[in-house]
């Protein structure tokens, strides 16, 4: 049995809405376990019914093999950060993350010794003896932060623990909740809205969608073998491309098929530019026109109106000089294992 | 704020003798009457406090000696039938006397048989009645006070000592309005006040029965007086007429249970005649050195 | 906001303020309190002074009242914290019956409410009696320890109320992360929430505390010889011989100053904390089961029902025979018939008066509490301190200085309704200052910014938004100054005229009289108002009466 | 003169803090400026003394060549979306976004019209009638930013508006409000931790640091030619060689100098990873050994320790079968125009 297993939850809002509609997950002991999914689809509800503040409508949940729905929140040794930080506002930095260790029974040189360290590797050593109130939104996020680890507790929940970090920060603290949890062995369970974040950190990834899950699986998995059309569309760039006798010729060309009333979409990252009328081997060529140009540092993404409608073509490392004018005549190739179907139910055809 | 034919009364009697008397006094006098109904303690400082622009015409029924205290701020009026007043209670030309004050001692029949109840201030002092008799502090309560001077007057050279004995037996209430209640209810067993207050309780069937100490009864005066620049002096006068008169001083010891001044108004039913008791001409507080040094060796002789 | 000086909205209030306070307090009140340096003959002395430190029976009453202010509001504080918990956190069956009868509570009317507690507990007292009938002896409610019972149950509901606001609008993460640190609900109850709301705690005790230093009526009866300032005051002021007013006023002066040491230690205390939340992540109540939930009904309906106790017992005694005086066997209206002839012209004085004054408290003390809670510089801060004078200012003293001030001179009043009123309205508007200014600092005030950035402004801002977010605040102390206005005693009772008279002046020369069953009557009467307030209050709370209750 | 002009603008928390220290901006009408700097280094401070809820230390603010700073804050006509969200809880979505139309006196039926477009283009339609509080930390964030859009303000200032939402949503909202900014012609001041963001919306960014500007520019240019070594490494990931002779040995197989206390730096999309001893053109070769490699969907970063150091190289596109384990040898290409030289001061030399 995993360590943590959540048993087909449900919880009801009112009447009739409800913000979870069986979910089931099973995580494993040392796993780095990301809820990714829309907003409002239910990730903090999940959450907060693990933790304890919002029992569930129905459904189990066991860790360590023991019903948690039993214990009170405050025996459950789970630490949690939330996504409003819940700072307690009369309390120092430093008070604010020992916190949680004077329950714990330890001894005020270890609190120390551990408060420190803590508030170090959140970058925020210099400001233990602050009050919350005179710091940023993302210093408050990281007290947080500092305090729901330095518990070493059995579980660690994080609501969007990083979203008011700039990226530097966030992959540098992304590697600290990391090496922490390997170093103590426990799980966690990681809620954030950015898919690059749960592709580079999680061990598995679940999408959730309106209360239920679309597909939990590695990285990998999500990202480059989408279960259905909303994880693909969710996680990721998709192209879509317009059905109709541009599409059918396209396929052809490659020797894919599917059901008539399948769609079919590719990634801009397995598209390939190339000069117009320029050779392509072992792909499908299509004439387009360049619409919109948007650079985005390490990459950039190109607009290109073709025959299967408009497709975002990823250019990788674009110096200043591949900047693309609109109106510009270019080639969009498409290799063959690129385009994924999906039926009209939204499940991944063959893939 | 008086209008034409209404006379502002401030006074200390109990509502229900308001509410009794002033209905007569308009219809017979044809003027209005716009009542001010305070403690006496709070007529004198109300009187006092509006000094400069007198809202008041007539002060009715607080005791003599807090008139003559206010005596700068009075009006002295001689009303018609003056001559009809026992003399022993005219102390001061300011005011007029109204009514006889008898002080007594109230027994609680079910705690405390009639007949092994004290009769005497000697009597009181004995430790046996500790925690057991009411009394309202002299440093509030004017009629407290008068009982220390009758006390003193007594006892002479003694008065202290034997005030002190007596004290030690003392359960302070409140206001000299409370004792009764105080004895009616039973937390304790006798207590010290006024003879009409205790009457009310004795006629609404209260386990309580009348004491008038042997050696030495009290009974002063309270009286009605003329406010100096009122504004309606003429109003306060046909007050004071009508007050003094024979037929309200009928009514007062008839009705209500006070004792007239007039000497042709006889005492309320069932009380003793004021000629049997023993009555003490209480001496005042100049005599004993003055309200201040009073107040002061009260405060030792109860241990505070 | 910014530190410009314009001259907008904020500055005019300021200013009126100001003014009002000079008219309404400064100069009528400083002149009587300048009385405690004359003689009694009229002669500029600090005799006064000397004889206050000198004497031993000042410093034994100093002492007292320094023992039953604390007693007071240690009880003040357990009892009111303990049920504004319960009755905000957990769902207790009635909760809003018990929330009534809390208010009701301060709706005691002066001497009645000590002599209930005589009834009961006395040494004839009906629960003794009852007692001893069963064979177990207590002792009388006489002594210290007699007064603080009665201060607790008599000043918890202004902390209850003060609490149970600020309770239920701490923000709901802040108490999750604390258990989910392995608090237990307990400790985190310490640890967060009461932090949280300390400012309201503080504030509520602070009233329970000054009103216990400046109450007479319960040492007085209760006491048994253990002298307060307030005793020491009042019957230096009331003896009918004897009496020191200059030496009275200094006693009052000194208690005032100890009120004003009180005021200003609460107003450090709750300095550094001030904390907002968003008033979106609110507590929800808890539904308790088994020995818990029972032990929680136990303590809230306990609480409430000792506290109305006064007032339970002020009914049961209206309805009593009586002969004269005297109570009889069985029940009657005749208390009632008594009181019938005049009672519509006191129930309209009294209503009307406490309307006005609560009327005026509203508008100006929201208005105000906003100016002190957020434009916060020298001047308000000054602003706000000079508001803690009324707090701490015996009425009695207010009722001197008004009849002294507008008896001639340039405005006279005396005699009039506007007298009342404006005594009462004096008294009174610190409550709402103070109610609007401690729910104010609950609320982030990028609120009221995003409102000012849309276009609205300042006034507009806190009109549209600001306002109903502190509805129930402003609600609580409306109604605790209305409740205490239509209480009103001991200014109105220097300022009444025969045409003037309210309710509590009538009750109290009732009282005077030793007529307890007709005063008992009136009272329920003025129970019944209040009452009947205090619901409709409630009712025009809708949906927000859950942050009062 | 420039639409919106911050002048050397300072602000002192308490006796000594900068929070900010001599900041000066200028942004054109119809220009969508972004601010970038690390948690803390007063993004939030700068807007809120644009909008008057704090006044400013020392400096000018003009706004359309009028004085903003005597301006009150309702009259300045400012949309402003909080970073603590900042919604009314006692109105309804729909009264929320309304709310600013009010006064400016817009008929009922016209706030319909507006407020329910509005909604929409948040995601929000159909939750309108919905109180605040029984809404997801992302549904409220999106209140805000219809509420401040609604107006059409003379200026939107917007303060991590998107930080709540996943990245489907993200793109779908700055979409949003560039469209509309350029249809009513105003400028937007934007702050974001996220470097992508703010390279793919942004007409200019300005990049923070300690309440002082370090770099103002075009995406291009803040993150193809960064001024200082702060921009390099807060905007993208940054490769630093160790010195010494390898790195010695490297500078002259390319040709490149600098004076001696310079460091040397590149971007890790600038590297390219060939198989061990592959042939290298027009590049210089560093042998390596893999350390780590990290799947981010459309493209992996693989850590390979060299002689000058542990570098990071970007792979775009990685199929399943590009993963790299830990311990194999490769070699890394870098081109010559690839590394960027900083002097000891952190400004950038030549570049
Ligand atoms: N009221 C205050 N008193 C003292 N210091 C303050 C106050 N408000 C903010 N600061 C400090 O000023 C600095 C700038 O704060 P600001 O809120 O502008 O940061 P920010 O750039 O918005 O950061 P974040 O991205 O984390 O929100 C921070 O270091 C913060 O601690
Ligand atoms: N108390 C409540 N009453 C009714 N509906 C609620 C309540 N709390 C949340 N919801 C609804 O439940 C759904 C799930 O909310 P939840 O907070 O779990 O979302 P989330 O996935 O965390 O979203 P976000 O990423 O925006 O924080 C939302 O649609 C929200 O509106
Ligand atoms: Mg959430
Ligand atoms: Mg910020």
């Amino acid at each position: 049995m995993s360590y943590l297993t959540v048993n087909n939850a449900t919880k009801q809002f009112g009447e009739s809405f409800m913000a979870l509609n069986g979910v089931s997950i099973a995580v494993e002991r040392g796993e780095f376990f990301t809820l990714l999914g829309p907003s409002g689809c239910g990730k903090t509800t999940l959450l907060r019914a693990i933790a304890g503040f919002n029992d569930l409508t129905s459904g189990e949940i066991t860790l360590a093999g023991s019903n948690l729905r039993a214990v009170p929140p405050h025996q459950r040794d789970i630490g949690m950060v939330f996504q409003d930080y819940a700072v307690f506002p009369h309390l120092s930095v430093f008070d604010n993350v020992a916190f949680g260790l004077k329950p714990r029974k330890v001894s005020a040189a270890d609190i120390k010794a551990r408060v420190i360290p803590a508030l170090d590797s959140v970058r925020l050593g210099d400001m233990a003896q602050r009050l919350p109130a005179a710091m940023s939104g993302g210093q408050q996020q990281r007290i947080g932060l500092a305090r729901a680890m330095v518990i070493n507790p059995r579980l660690l929940l994080m609501d969007e623990p990083l979203s008011n970090l700039d990226a530097k920060l966030r992959i540098e603290l992304r590697e600290e909740i990391r090496d922490m949890q390997q170093q103590i062995d426990i799980a966690t369970i990681y809620v954030t809205h950015d898919q690059e974040e749960a592709l580079a950190i999680s061990d598995r990834i679940c999408v959730m969608n309106s209360g239920r899950i679309e597909q939990v699986g590695t990285p990998q998995q999500i990202y480059g073998d989408p279960q259905t059309r909303f994880v693909a569309e969710f996680v990721g760039t998709l192209n879509t491309f317009q059905p109709g006798p541009a599409l059918d010729a396209l396929l052809g060309q490659l020797g894919l098929s599917a059901p008539p009333d399948a769609s079919w979409a590719v990634r801009p990252e397995r598209l390939v530019l190339a000069a117009a009328g320029s050779p392509n081997e072992g792909a499908a060529a299509l004439n387009g026109t360049v619409t919109k140009y948007t650079y985005l540092g390490r990459e950039a993404h190109v607009q290109v109106e073709t025959p299967v409608g408009s497709l975002v073509v990823q250019v990788a490392n674009p110096g200043m000089a591949a900047t693309r004018q609109a109106g510009e005549a270019v080639s969009v190739l498409v290799p063959r294992d690129a385009p994924m179907a999906f039926g009209a139910d939204g499940a991944r055809i063959g893939g | 704020i008086a209008q034409e034919g209404s006379v502002v009364i401030y006074t200390a009697h109990k509502s229900s003798i308001v509410d009794t008397l002033l209905p007569i006094f308009e219809q017979e006098t044809g003027l209005k009457a716009e009542v001010v109904k305070l403690g006496s303690g709070d007529i004198a400082k109300r009187v006092q406090a509006e000094a400069g622009a007198p809202a008041a015409d007539v002060i009715w029924s607080i005791s003599g000696s807090q008139l003559t205290e206010l005596k700068d701020l009075l009006e002295p009026y001689t009303p018609p039938e003056f001559d009809k007043i026992d003399p022993q209670f005219i102390k001061d030309p300011s005011w007029t006397p109204y009514t006889a004050v008898v002080y007594v001692l109230a027994v609680n029949t079910d705690l405390q048989p009639l007949d092994t109840a004290p009769k005497t201030w000697a009597e009181l002092a004995d430790p046996k009645w500790s925690g057991q008799i009411a009394s309202a502090r002299a440093d509030g309560s004017g009629s407290a006070m008068q009982q220390l001077q009758t006390v003193l007057t007594v006892f002479g050279d003694e008065g202290w000592d034997k005030y002190a004995e007596i004290a030690k037996n003392f359960v302070f209430t409140d206001s000299s309005g409370a004792v009764p209640r105080f004895v009616a209810d039973g937390e304790t067993s006798m207590g010290l006040t006024l003879e009409d207050n205790a009457l009310e309780y004795v006629q609404g069937g209260a386990p309580i029965s009348i004491v008038h100490l042997t050696d030495g009864t009290a009974a002063t005066p309270d009286g009605v007086a003329l406010v100096k620049g009122g504004p309606n002096p003429e109003g306060g006068k046909a007050f004071i007429d009508w007050a003094m008169s024979k037929s309200t001083q009928e009514k007062l010891a008839m009705d209500i249970g006070r004792r007239s001044v007039r000497v042709d108004v006889e005492g309320p039913a069932g009380t003793p005649n004021l000629a049997d008791l023993t009555l003490v001409n209480v001496k005042p507080l100049s005599d004993f050195g003055g309200a201040e040094e009073v107040l002061a060796k009260w405060r030792t002789a109860i241990g505070e | 906001m910014t530190a410009m000086p314009r001259f907008n909205f904020w500055t005019v209030v300021m200013i009126l303020t100001w003014v009002l306070l000079f008219v309404l307090l400064f100069i009528p009140v400083g002149s009587v309190l300048v009385s405690s340096f004359y003689d009694q003959s009229g002669n500029l002395t600090f005799g006064n002074y000397l004889k206050f430190l000198s004497e031993p029976r000042f410093h034994q009453a100093f002492v007292n009242t320094l023992v039953v202010g604390f007693g007071g509001l240690a009880g003040a504080l357990l009892l009111g914290s303990i049920m504004a918990f319960c009755v905000s956190r957990f769902v207790i069956r009635g909760g809003k019956f018990v929330s009534l009868l809390a208010i009701l509570a301060l709706v005691s009317p002066p001497f009645i409410g000590a002599y209930s507690w005589i009834v009961l507990f006395g040494a004839g007292g009906v629960v003794r009696g009852f007692l001893r009938d069963l064979g177990i002896s207590m002792p009388p409610i006489y002594g210290v320890g007699g007064i603080l019972i009665v201060f607790s149950l008599k000043f918890y509901p202004y902390v209850y109320l003060m609490v149970s606001g600020a309770l239920s609008n701490v923000n709901r993460s802040l108490e999750e992360a604390a258990e989910g640190l392995g608090l237990t609900p307990w400790q985190r109850t310490f640890k967060i929430s009461f932090p949280m709301v300390f400012p309201a705690l503080t504030a509520g005790g602070l009233l329970a505390l000054i009103h216990a230093i400046a109450d007479f009526g319960t040492p007085r009866l209760l006491g048994r010889g253990y002298n307060v300032l307030a005793t020491e005051a009042f019957t230096l002021y009331s003896a009918e011989i004897g009496s020191n007013l200059s030496m009275a006023t200094t006693i009052s002066v000194v208690l005032i100053l100890v009120s004003m040491v009180f005021v200003l230690l609460q107003r450090y205390m709750s300095r550094r904390n001030v904390y907002h939340g968003n008033m979106i992540n609110k507590p929800v109540r808890m539904q308790l089961s088994g020995w818990r939930n029972v032990l929680a009904h136990v303590a809230v309906y306990f609480i409430g029902l000792c506290g109305a106790m006064p007032v339970i017992i002020s009914v049961i005694y209206s309805f009593r025979k009586t002969s004269g005086p005297v109570f009889q066997d069985g029940f009657a209206l005749q208390s009632y018939e008594r009181i019938l002839f005049n009672l519509g012209d006191v129930v309209r004085n009294s209503l009307t008066f406490s309307v006005a004054a609560v009327v005026l408290i509203v508008m100006v003390g929201t208005v105000v509490g906003v100016l002190v809670a957020r434009r916060t510089n020298f001047n308000t801060a000054l602003l706000d301190g000079a508001f803690m004078v009324p707090y701490v200012m015996p009425g009695i003293v207010i009722g001197i200085a008004f009849i002294a001030a507008f008896n001639t001179g340039p405005i006279v009043l005396t005699g009039t309704a506007l007298i009342i009123i404006l005594s009462i309205f004096i008294r009174r508007l610190p409550y709402t200052v103070r109610t609007t200014a401690s729910s104010l600092r609950q609320i982030s005030p990028s609120m009221e910014e995003a409102a000012v950035s849309l276009g609205y402004s300042p006034f507009q801002a806190f009109l549209r938004i600001t306002v109903p977010l502190i509805v129930p605040g402003i609600i609580a102390g409306g109604m605790l100054s209305f409740v205490t206005a239509i209480n009103e005693l001991s200014s109105s009772l220097v300022l009444y005229v025969g045409s003037t008279m309210t309710m509590p002046v009538r009750i109290y020369l009732l009282i005077l009289d030793g007529d307890f069953g007709t005063a008992a009557a009136l009272s329920t009467i003025l129970l019944l108002i209040s009452g009947c307030a205090v619901y409709i209050a409630f009712r025009f709370m809708g949906r927000n009466e859950q942050a009062l209750l």
